[in-house]
């Protein structure tokens, strides 16, 4: 079974260390993906914020290519990307005559039929806990980990399909498998304010603010998400949050490819780490003391 | 405030809504679960709740030039956990939709609506999103040159920022999605 | 009254048994406890309906035996309606039940008898709704009289 | 040959505005067998009954059609005047010309061809109808109710005061329900126990009252008038007669504090052996099995047994089968609560501090957990600042139910009342969407809790509560004021909705009752038997027929004591007689019959020869379970079974008479 690879426009610009990352396990694991050919950008908050068949027409291209491809399921790391596909098919397996208009206007069919993951689903459904268990090489023992999902991987659930809205576990699970210690807090699918980040910076300092003060209060040395906005927010925009309510946060933020990469044993500089706004040294030095 | 209401106006409005949101607008009790859980709701000029009841009453200019609308970041935490599975995320899509087809821009929130649409040109033009551009346009739309500036030099020393934006093959499909559906 | 007296003359005499499309005899099997009931509703309420209907009263639509249709269409009708409580609301706790099965199973042998399954329908109404009772008398009324073809051709050779 | 009188009723000008009578009586004199026909302005009234009864002597008449109103209006009526000059009551019928016709129809020629098409297919019923004796079934005087809360209380103390034996059945070890878990009551604020433990002790002392507790109805057949019932009592390990009550054996108990009270609400630890409450009717304990070290770890624990005096802990007793008849039963199992744990955004269970308003009752009790001193579970520490949260899992069609729990807005008004009382200086928030007061005081009850006892009441629901520094942080909304609201409280109490008890389901299969989807048993007619089930002989009370509060409870368990009183104020019952019927003589004993009746109505019955030889078995009904619905007859492939008064005949005769 082919798995077809939606990397999206985050993975290729501001957060280059996601792909990286990513495909420096997948190599390591030996598992092989397709990058979707001549894939568009799925429109994001914009495309269904303004025009709702925009925003079903736009990620229907990118499945409908990958269905032609000879796939059947598709993995979309950026949470962004994955729910703008989810809703797509979602709308398209309900919507008789949207999906009409859709593959008219394509000129491609589409099957519905495609399975849609996200990095987490993918990595605990489509690799596996025992895989991934095997190729730890350096336990992460003693580290904190708070994982923050944010809203895109869990919300709307009639739709994503996928954990506990209100108390997600998988990423906290991948987290344990890497020999840290998950940390629970009260702010995992609090939303960083995501699409706003440009448009309304102070709201979305407030936002993201709250989730990292209430990370810091317990007691995590790192965090990880698997979202390339959220990271955007909690990474690129950190020292301008600790500035503005005047308290240190000192928290990198992690993708969780480049968590388990680093519990596999690659060299942080291959996944890319040095890549974020927050210097990851005191951890990285942490991990290196483990052994 | 005092709204007089007209039949005619509000069955239109309503009606309007109703038929893109697929579904009832009085499936809405006005709990105020929505507002109580928005993480946006304090910087709002009415509540979730507010907007729904306002649609409902056809206060259509009031709704439409609504900060609330363009605030909303699509969390979809409201419509999660709405008692009635009231699809609050949509109807702030669909409000968005009506104001932006009617050309009504946001008095108090330009800058949301413009990134958008900033946004969509982009995809237009690229099939995918070349963030350097967008980030220029978008400045120069607003005029908020130097908002986020100092976080440019490290974007660019890190990588982040792309000095080259890539463009898909087969702009012409992307074109004509645009066509049919714009 | 003069607008009246000119529609009358339109359609003619008014035929009350007459064997014609325009004004077909409709039989509708109810069930004692919630369909009268909402008949008997929509009566109290002063709504209007249709006049083509006849109602034929059996204590639940669980006793409707299939040849019932068969007869009535035997005997003129042009529409046979059956119309009990909704499923779960049975007086009879699992009567509608029953019938439902059974016109399943029937349906089948009516078509093969050569029924026009069109001119047969299956509907709940409860005892608060007299609204929906009128409702499907008239737009099963008017369904029949868009239906082509006579009475007789309600038994159609195969 | 058939004598008919046919009376064509005007009803002033409700049916002779928009129907031509006289052309109706006209058109039944017509008919063949139909010896009079007559027109009147009121049929109903007395010169219209009396031309009825004057006409049937006179003629001679064997049925009797009336076009007139509705069958639900006026049937009995006209029935009861026919018997009246000896006609069997159920040769009367009706052909409804007010609500199906006139009421219904503008065009008088056509309202007046329509009459007469029902006029005519009633003659031709009418000359078609069997007498029908209506039948009569022996009633054992005796009531079973099952169910030992209020309610079940309420209507067994009735029942036995009215002279009758009743025997009570309760699944916990001790009878009270709900109501004896709970603190004070609104709003009077009685205490619950103070005015519930009197009852409980009258009931378990009153002559005529069998109490089994511990114990629960296993099996039910037969019908009105003559139930079987089969009750499992589960083997307590413990000897009621001999036992005194005097505790040593629970004091004994090294199990302590290994249990959850299920009575506290898993606010407290029970022993293995115990009593759930201090007064428990009966003050027996129960030896709880699945936690007994003694059977655990076998047999060498025996430390109760030790301390006990009378001797009476037997760790050999068995689950024991009780057989009983009855006549009547009443179904009064009461309620749970939903299990909040599904709002995730709540934290039920996940944080200590905040709790179910049922919990909040313990903790108010004096026989509670904390003595009555409201402490948080989580540090003991008395809280100073408590939100109350209303509609947990009520209105909630999405993750709960969509109705309301009715008694969680007077509550909760109590509880913030009470913890204004007992806290001085505290404060409470109540978020609510509406409030709903509607009995006799509750509406100044509630305004007492906010006007004297300073409860802040916010028009929203809560969005999510988490934990942060000890404090619980409850984010929530104020729709009056158009604001998100944020909370620091030390504890949160969750009005959860209530939902029927777990197993009532499995009950009322059982019974042959029929209940809702959520289920909730449901009333014969919702507003005009609210005490009778869908089954003869069957009544309901309590909180198991749907949400309501104690003074509701005591009314409709009075109320279907009452009823039984009345069902036994006679020696029989007396059941209409349009039931099935078969012929015995072309029954061919298939039983598909047998398969189709809900009400088990249809058994297997022998015909002998004299010399007792069996002949051949037939289908047999039993008139106290059939209804009449007719799902038989249609089974039935040798035609030998048919329904009284909806006979096949008159069904084709009526067909046959609308003929074109």
């Amino acid at each position: 079974m082919k798995l077809a690879y939606y990397p999206g426009c985050s993975l290729k610009g501001t957060s280059f260390e996601y792909e990286v990352s990513l495909l420096k396990i997948l190599e390591a694991m030996n598992i092989e993906i397709k990058e979707i050919p001549d894939w568009n950008c799925c429109g994001a908050s914009a495309a269904h914020s303004i025009n709702h068949n925009l925003a079903i027409a736009l990620p229907a291209r990118n499945l409908a290519i990958a269905e032609k491809d000879g796939c059947e399921s598709v993995l979309a790391p950026c949470a962004a990307c994955s729910n703008r596909l989810k809703n797509a098919d979602y709308e398209l397996k309900n919507d008789d005559i949207l999906k009409k208009k859709i593959t008219d206007s394509l000129e491609m069919p589409y099957d519905s039929k495609m399975s849609i993951n996200n990095m987490l689903e993918f990595l605990i459904g489509t690799v596996g806990k025992d895989k991934i268990k095997s190729m730890v090489k350096k336990p992460l023992s003693g580290l904190k980990v708070a994982s923050y999902y944010g809203c895109l991987l869990v919300r709307p659930p009639k739709v994503m399909q996928f954990d506990d809205p209100e108390n997600p576990v998988t990423m906290d699970e991948l987290v344990a498998l890497t020999g840290a210690e998950p940390v629970d807090y009260s702010f995992k699918t609090e939303c960083c304010g995501a699409i706003n980040s440009l448009s309304k910076p102070d709201v979305v300092m407030a936002l993201t603010g709250n989730v990292l003060y209430d990370i810091k209060k317990h007691g995590a040395d790192l965090v990880v998400v698997a979202c390339p906005l959220c990271h955007s927010n909690l990474d690129v925009r950190q020292r301008e949050i600790e500035r503005k309510y005047d308290e240190k946060l000192g928290l990198p933020v992690l993708f969780i490819t480049e968590l388990l990469g680093l519990s596999f044993g690659i060299d942080p500089k291959d996944l890319a780490i040095d890549g974020h706004m927050v210097a990851a040294d005191k951890v990285l030095k942490k991990i290196d003391q483990n052994i | 405030m005092k709204t007089v209401i007209n039949e005619q106006s509000r069955r239109n409005f309503a009606a309007q809504v109703e038929s893109m949101l697929h579904d009832k607008l009085a499936k809405c009790y006005q709990c105020g679960k929505c507002s109580a859980g928005c993480p946006v709701n304090f910087e709002m000029d009415y509540t979730p709740n507010q907007i729904i009841k306002m649609t409902e009453l056809g206060m259509e200019d009031t709704v439409l030039n609504s900060k609330t609308i363009w605030l909303c970041v699509s969390c979809n935490t409201c419509s999660t956990r709405c008692p009635k599975g009231f699809e609050v995320t949509g109807i702030m899509d669909v409000l968005r939709e009506i104001a932006e087809k009617k050309g009504v821009t946001s008095k108090v929130e330009k800058e949301v609506q413009m990134f958008h649409e900033v946004f969509l040109d982009n995809v237009k033009s690229n099939g995918r999103i070349f963030e350097l551009e967008l980030v220029g346009k978008y400045k120069l739309k607003t005029r908020h040159l130097f908002r986020d500036m100092f976080l440019a030099p490290k974007m660019l020393e890190k990588g982040k920022l792309k000095m080259h934006g890539e463009k898909i093959a087969d702009l012409n499909q992307i074109a004509k999605i645009f066509k049919d559906f714009e | 009254m003069e607008d009246k007296d000119v529609k009358k003359e339109e359609h003619g005499a008014p035929k009350i048994s007459g064997d014609n499309s325009n004004d077909p005899r409709i039989i509708a099997f109810v069930c004692n406890w919630c369909t009268y009931s909402g008949a008997d509703l929509a009566g109290t309420s002063r709504m209007k309906y249709s006049d083509n209907v006849r109602v034929i009263k059996l204590p639940c639509t669980g006793r409707i035996d299939p040849l019932f249709i068969v007869e009535a269409f035997k005997k003129g009708a042009k529409g046979v309606l059956v119309s009990g409580c909704h499923p779960g609301d049975c007086h009879y706790t699992s009567g509608n039940y029953h019938s439902r099965r059974k016109y399943a199973t029937f349906r089948d042998l009516l078509g093969y008898l050569g029924v026009d399954l069109d001119r047969v329908e299956f509907s709940w109404v409860s005892a608060s709704e007299g609204n929906k009772w009128v409702s499907i008398i008239n737009e099963f009324t008017d369904k029949i009289k868009s239906l082509p073809g006579k009475s007789t051709d309600i038994f159609t050779k195969k | 040959m058939s004598r008919i009188g046919v009376f064509v009723c005007w009803c002033g000008s409700n049916i002779a505005g928009t129907v031509d009578v006289e052309k109706v009586r006209e058109e039944a004199a017509k008919i063949p067998g139909v010896v009079s026909a007559l027109d009147y302005k009121y049929m109903c009234s007395d010169p219209g009954q009396n031309s009825l009864r004057n006409i049937i002597k006179e003629k001679n008449l064997t049925g009797v059609v009336l076009a007139a109103c509705s069958p639900h209006m006026h049937e009995n009526t006209f029935r009861k005047a026919a018997a009246k000059e000896g006609l069997n009551p159920y040769f009367v019928e009706i052909a409804n010309i007010r609500e199906q016709v006139s009421w219904v129809h503008e065009d008088k020629e056509r309202a007046t061809a329509k009459a007469v098409d029902l006029m005519k297919m009633m003659v031709e019923k009418v000359k078609r109808d069997k007498p029908i004796e209506d039948v009569r079934v022996p009633l054992n005087k005796k009531a079973l109710v099952i169910g030992g809360g209020i309610a079940g209380i309420q209507a067994a103390l009735d029942i036995a005061n009215g002279g009758v034996e009743v025997i009570l059945v309760e699944k916990e070890p001790s009878i009270g329900g709900r109501m004896i878990q709970l603190d004070e009551t609104f709003p009077t604020l009685d205490c619950s126990s103070c005015i519930m433990t009197p009852k409980m002790v009258e009931a378990n002392q009153h002559p005529n009252i069998k109490l089994y507790t511990y114990s629960e109805v296993e099996d039910i057949s037969g019908y009105i008038g003559n139930f079987k019932v089969k009750i499992k009592k589960k083997a307590r390990s413990v000897v009621e007669k001999d036992c005194t009550g005097c505790g040593e054996c629970w004091n004994a108990c090294p199990m302590h504090k290994n249990v959850k009270s299920e009575f506290n609400v898993q606010l407290s630890e029970r022993t293995a052996i115990y009593v759930p409450f201090p007064q428990a009717v009966p003050l027996v304990p129960v030896l709880d099995r699945s936690v007994c070290l003694h059977f655990k770890k076998g047999g060498k624990c025996q430390k109760c047994y030790d301390a006990c005096g009378p001797k009476c802990i037997n760790f050999d007793l068995q689950d024991e089968i009780i057989e009983e008849t009855v006549g009547a039963i009443v179904a009064s199992t009461g309620y749970d609560l939903m299990d909040t744990s599904m709002y995730g955004e709540y934290g039920y269970g996940k944080y200590k501090d905040v709790i179910s308003g049922l919990q909040f009752e313990r903790l108010l009790s004096a026989s509670g957990p904390t003595e009555g001193v409201i402490k948080r579970p989580s540090d003991g520490k008395t809280p100073q600042t408590i939100v109350f949260v209303q509609c947990v899992g009520s209105r909630d069609p999405e993750k709960g139910v969509p109705y309301c729990s009715k008694v969680c807005c007077m509550y909760t008004a109590k509880h913030a009342k009470l913890f204004a009382h007992k806290v001085h200086g505290s404060q409470s928030y109540v978020f609510y969407i509406d409030i709903r007061s509607t009995s006799k005081g509750y509406e100044e009850f509630v305004r007492g809790t906010m006007e004297q006892d300073g409860a802040i009441y916010l028009r929203g629901r809560v969005s999510k509560i988490y934990e942060d520094q000890g404090k619980l942080i409850v984010k929530g909304a104020d729709t009056l004021s158009g604001n998100q609201v944020e909370i620091a409280a030390d504890m949160v109490v969750l009005a959860t909705g209530v939902i029927p008890k777990k197993g009532s389901d499995k009950l009322a299969q059982m019974l042959g009752i029929s209940y809702d989807k959520y289920g909730f048993f449901t009333e014969s007619h919702p507003k005009l038997r609210p005490a009778e089930s869908s089954t003869a002989g069957i009544f309901l009370a309590g909180m198991a027929q749907g949400p309501r509060d104690i003074p509701e409870s005591v009314v409709s368990g009075s109320a279907a004591a009452s009823k039984i009183l009345g069902l036994f104020s006679k020696n029989e019952y007396e059941v209409e007689g349009t039931i099935a019927n078969v012929n015995e003589a072309t029954c061919v004993a298939c039983f598909y019959c047998q398969r189709v009746c809900a009400y088990n109505a249809i058994s297997k019955k022998e015909i002998k020869d004299r010399s007792g030889k069996l002949i051949k078995v037939v289908a047999n009904v039993n008139p106290g379970l059939c209804t009449g619905c007719g799902a038989c007859v249609n089974a039935c492939f040798s035609k030998s079974i048919d329904v009284k008064g909806f006979m096949d005949d008159q069904i084709y005769a009526e067909i046959k008479a609308l003929a074109i």
